[in-house]
């Protein structure tokens, strides 16, 4: 059976180039890089390098550069780090409503910690609007932590015009750009962001390895202590494996990224006017200014799981909501938040594609999904009422 | 959640008695109230209140498709007062289990039911007309 | 030139098995295991059979298994999620003097918290007594913390009259087993601990992944916020290809575990008779009562990094002091507490070895070493003057 | 701390003037208050107040050997006031730079020269014998 992938938005398989990078480390080159021997010593050159180019890329300095395991530690290590930091200062945090949960459930935790949590809206293309920012900032704000792209829909939020209203403000500015980075591209300065989240299996590198851009000067304390590593942000031995496999899918994502990408976008294109033209399917998110390889959308009368499985038997991979919360059962809180109802919001799909997908691929599943569909909703008792 | 059984993706993929029905004697349609997803049984009952024909109607996951399967065939020519006794649990085992963040899907089934014996019943004692189909809400 | 590691304290190179086991899920079975779809199943499906395989080894069941991203987090996650969980309970906590940094800074992150925490001396031989430990009870007393076996010096702490005492005074209980999992027989039922972190880098396993023990009942409170993965505890997209390559390095050090360790410890016992045929040479730590991989020694009148520098020079990789702590340049807070003068502790050699070190090993090391030793010594003012 | 670059490790593997003098004119001995660390110097000073030899005995790390080694080279031939002004940053750049964290491990260098020199002097003026060197300590 054909094995379609488009579920990039999740994870990515990791590049045949960033194994071959990270393959000499485990076994050859695998000394601690705190050790001062050799053995140690190729570890911390591997990792310094490593930190360089990361920073590089990103149009940062090597020491703002702060590895941790993934996203979700770099998002809570920035929102948690800052309110720890400063809750002299002030207790105030701005963020949105379609964050992703590890800067949702970051603030909430902070809620119950004596801090006040203000959850912008979007609009119906799930957009922050920066009218709604500047109207939320209150002078104990100390944080706005606002995502680059949206998970669920690619939606990209207005993070330049956010970056200098908190500059103006002096009020430290975060971004989760989990999904922003390798799609798009990223610099620091150009976005005006203090913090920045990203994470290597979005990207085709390994799991379990992420980075917190933290601006010289941004004050931030660890969530966990022990040996120096990291600047004591992050102790622990180095992932050194991870943060070499990181920094090579990183240059890769961004070498010649304008022309995969567009090679990516050409394909979501066709994709998403395939989708749009089965009865009663609508998009979901903004139709220009989302991230190239995502097609989000509601297919009504159908609910999303049975689809997801239904496609899934053919060979397919997509995803409803986000894999982040497995387990969850509720409608995805970002088409909520979009204005949405329930039963579109349970019936979306998102489809992500990837630098290898084909135009074969997306075929294919135009090919089988209107069927499926139709089958849906012939069980649905939603459809035989409308 | 990810990991069905074999027998629950077998009713998923190949569903019994999937469909509605014109002339039912009796509809019920529950909601679920942890996800919103909506099932709809129909019956058909004979001379001696036994379930002579059963269809459903479900908008919902994996789980809630094969338990309305499930429930469907495990009516089908029980007494009313028999398919009165089977409850969500029952469902649920016959699929021989469900992936416990799941288990709330199960509630559905038996509930459908009895909500449409219900309406036939309340039709009977002409409390009600078939076409408001009792409508029921369930955890 | 000959290059001999004997630093396997402070990590180990990754067994080709491991690597074997892991190289199929970077690119092929690369799903996210949260996805409901066949990629994400699979990987679930790794994830799930590691726990397990995990759970089997330690004594536990596969629901008391969390997955870190190493030890640091590990005994940070114990230690503060303890205090978050139980401070309504009482706040003072118990650890020892020779605690590793991650311990360490986290109970003293914990005292600027408003917690009370006392840190236990040891003998000479570096270990902690069990009157001691009983002394420190208080009706307060939320959370024991001793390690199992030391990183330094290799000594083996009394565990199990431990677990009785906290048992009886029904106080939680966490190891840190960071150096012991791997090199000595681990079983949580038989030590009695509520709570025991190991890191995958210290058996062959990948450095970045590591677990937290948690026994069934254990209160406990996550320190950062999510997904819901590993019940919460510690959310994020797991690093399925790091838990598979944790577990595998787990089965392989624990298979013929005896006949391995046997192996090491009678090289160790060459090591340590020649190391201490030098004159002014002295054994640290319980000669018996160590892990079986472990020599650590003081070599008078000489710094330890001068030494671990000419050593180096000739292929030979050992530390001084702890490699966890880079930058560090405080004599080891270790030796320190088991009475060591400053002089000693600062010309302190940590000699480990592990699976792969020969007889052909033990005898390069002990031909170079005495003449490096002379001429340290000879550049020393302190030889010259005694 | 794990790399040090050439010059030092070329210090530190052939120290310059390592030793000790049994017929010194000053000696020096400091400790490092970070560390712990002892650096002692001894010279022999010519008539027009030259420093004609030294030698240096460290207990310490690589970086305290290294810039051992390297102040006794740059101190030997200088007149006594010449050696005065050099200092401990003197001797880092020298080296072409030392780690951060090691940035304090050459504090020992220029000090233990300046004591010896302290050292000389005083006996000079008959305040001190030679047999108790001056010891200092440092940052
Ligand atoms: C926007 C966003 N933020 C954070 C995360 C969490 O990153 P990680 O899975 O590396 O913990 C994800 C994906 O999982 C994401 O899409
Ligand atoms: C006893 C002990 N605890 C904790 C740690 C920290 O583990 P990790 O390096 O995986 O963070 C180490 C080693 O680094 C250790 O030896
Ligand atoms: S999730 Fe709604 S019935 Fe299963
Ligand atoms: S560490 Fe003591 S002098 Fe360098």
């Amino acid at each position: 059976m054909r094995r379609v992938y488009l579920d990039h938005a999740a994870t990515t398989p990791v590049h045949p180039e960033v194994i071959a990078a990270m393959l000499p480390h485990f076994h050859n080159s695998f000394g601690n890089p705190s050790s001062i021997h050799s053995f140690g010593r190729e570890s911390r050159q591997a990792v310094d390098e490593a930190r360089e180019l990361v920073a590089k890329i990103l149009g940062a300095t090597a020491r703002e550069i702060v590895f941790t395991s993934g996203g979700t530690e770099a998002d809570n290590l920035a929102i948690q780090g800052v309110a720890l930091a400063k809750k002299g200062q002030g207790r105030h945090i701005i963020t949105s409503q379609i964050e992703h949960h590890a800067v949702l459930d970051a603030c909430k935790y902070l809620e119950t910690q004596g801090f006040a949590v203000t959850y912008l809206p979007v609009n119906a293309e799930g957009q922050v609007q920066i009218a709604d920012v500047l109207a939320a900032i209150r002078p104990d704000t100390i944080l706005i932590t606002i995502m680059h792209a949206n998970n669920e829909t690619g939606a990209l939020q207005p993070i330049r015009e956010i970056g200098r209203l908190a500059k103006e403000h002096k009020i430290t500015f975060h971004t989760d750009a989990v999904q922003a980075v390798g799609s798009i591209p990223v610099n620091v300065d150009d976005l005006g962001v203090d913090l920045l989240s990203l994470s290597a299996h979005k990207f085709y590198g390994p799991k379990g390895i992420g980075v917190l851009y933290i601006r010289n000067g941004t004050k931030l304390k660890p969530l966990y202590h022990g040996g120096g590593q990291e600047r004591k942000l992050r102790p622990g031995t180095e992932n050194h494996v991870g943060v070499i496999g990181l920094a090579k899918a990183l240059e890769l994502a961004t070498t010649e990224m304008d022309t995969k990408q567009a090679k990516i976008k050409a394909l979501r294109d066709k994709l998403m006017g395939g989708l749009l033209a089965i009865p009663e399917v609508k998009l979901n998110g903004h139709p220009e200014e989302r991230l190239p390889g995502n097609v989000n959308v509601s297919i009504r009368y159908v609910e999303g799981e049975s689809l997801i499985l239904s496609l899934d038997m053919q060979g397919v991979a997509v995803s409803s909501g986000s894999a982040c919360t497995s387990g969850s059962l509720d409608p995805s809180h970002v088409l909520l938040a979009m204005g949405l109802s329930h039963g579109e919001a349970h019936g979306s799909l998102r489809l992500t594609l990837g630098q290898d997908n084909t135009e074969e691929d997306v075929d294919y599943v135009l090919g089988i999904l209107p069927p499926i569909v139709l089958r849906l909703r012939q069980m649905s008792p939603l459809y035989h009422k409308r | 959640m990810n990991s069905y059984n074999e027998k629950v993706m077998d009713h998923f993929k190949n569903p019994r008695n999937v469909g509605s029905m014109d002339d039912a004697d009796g509809i019920g349609e529950v909601g679920n109230i942890s996800c919103g997803d909506i099932m709809r049984i129909y019956i058909k009952v004979d001379g001696e209140e036994r379930i002579a024909d059963i269809k459903f109607q479900t908008f919902g996951c994996g789980a809630a498709i094969a338990t309305s399967s499930m429930v469907t065939e495990m009516a089908k020519g029980k007494t009313l007062d028999e398919a009165l006794v089977m409850n969500n649990k029952d469902v649920a085992s016959s699929l021989e289990g469900l992936p416990p963040v799941k288990m709330h899907c199960s509630n559905l089934a038996a509930d459908a039911l009895h909500a449409a014996i219900k309406n036939y019943r309340e039709q009977k004692l002409g409390h009600k007309d078939i076409s408001d189909a009792a409508e029921a809400h369930t955890h």
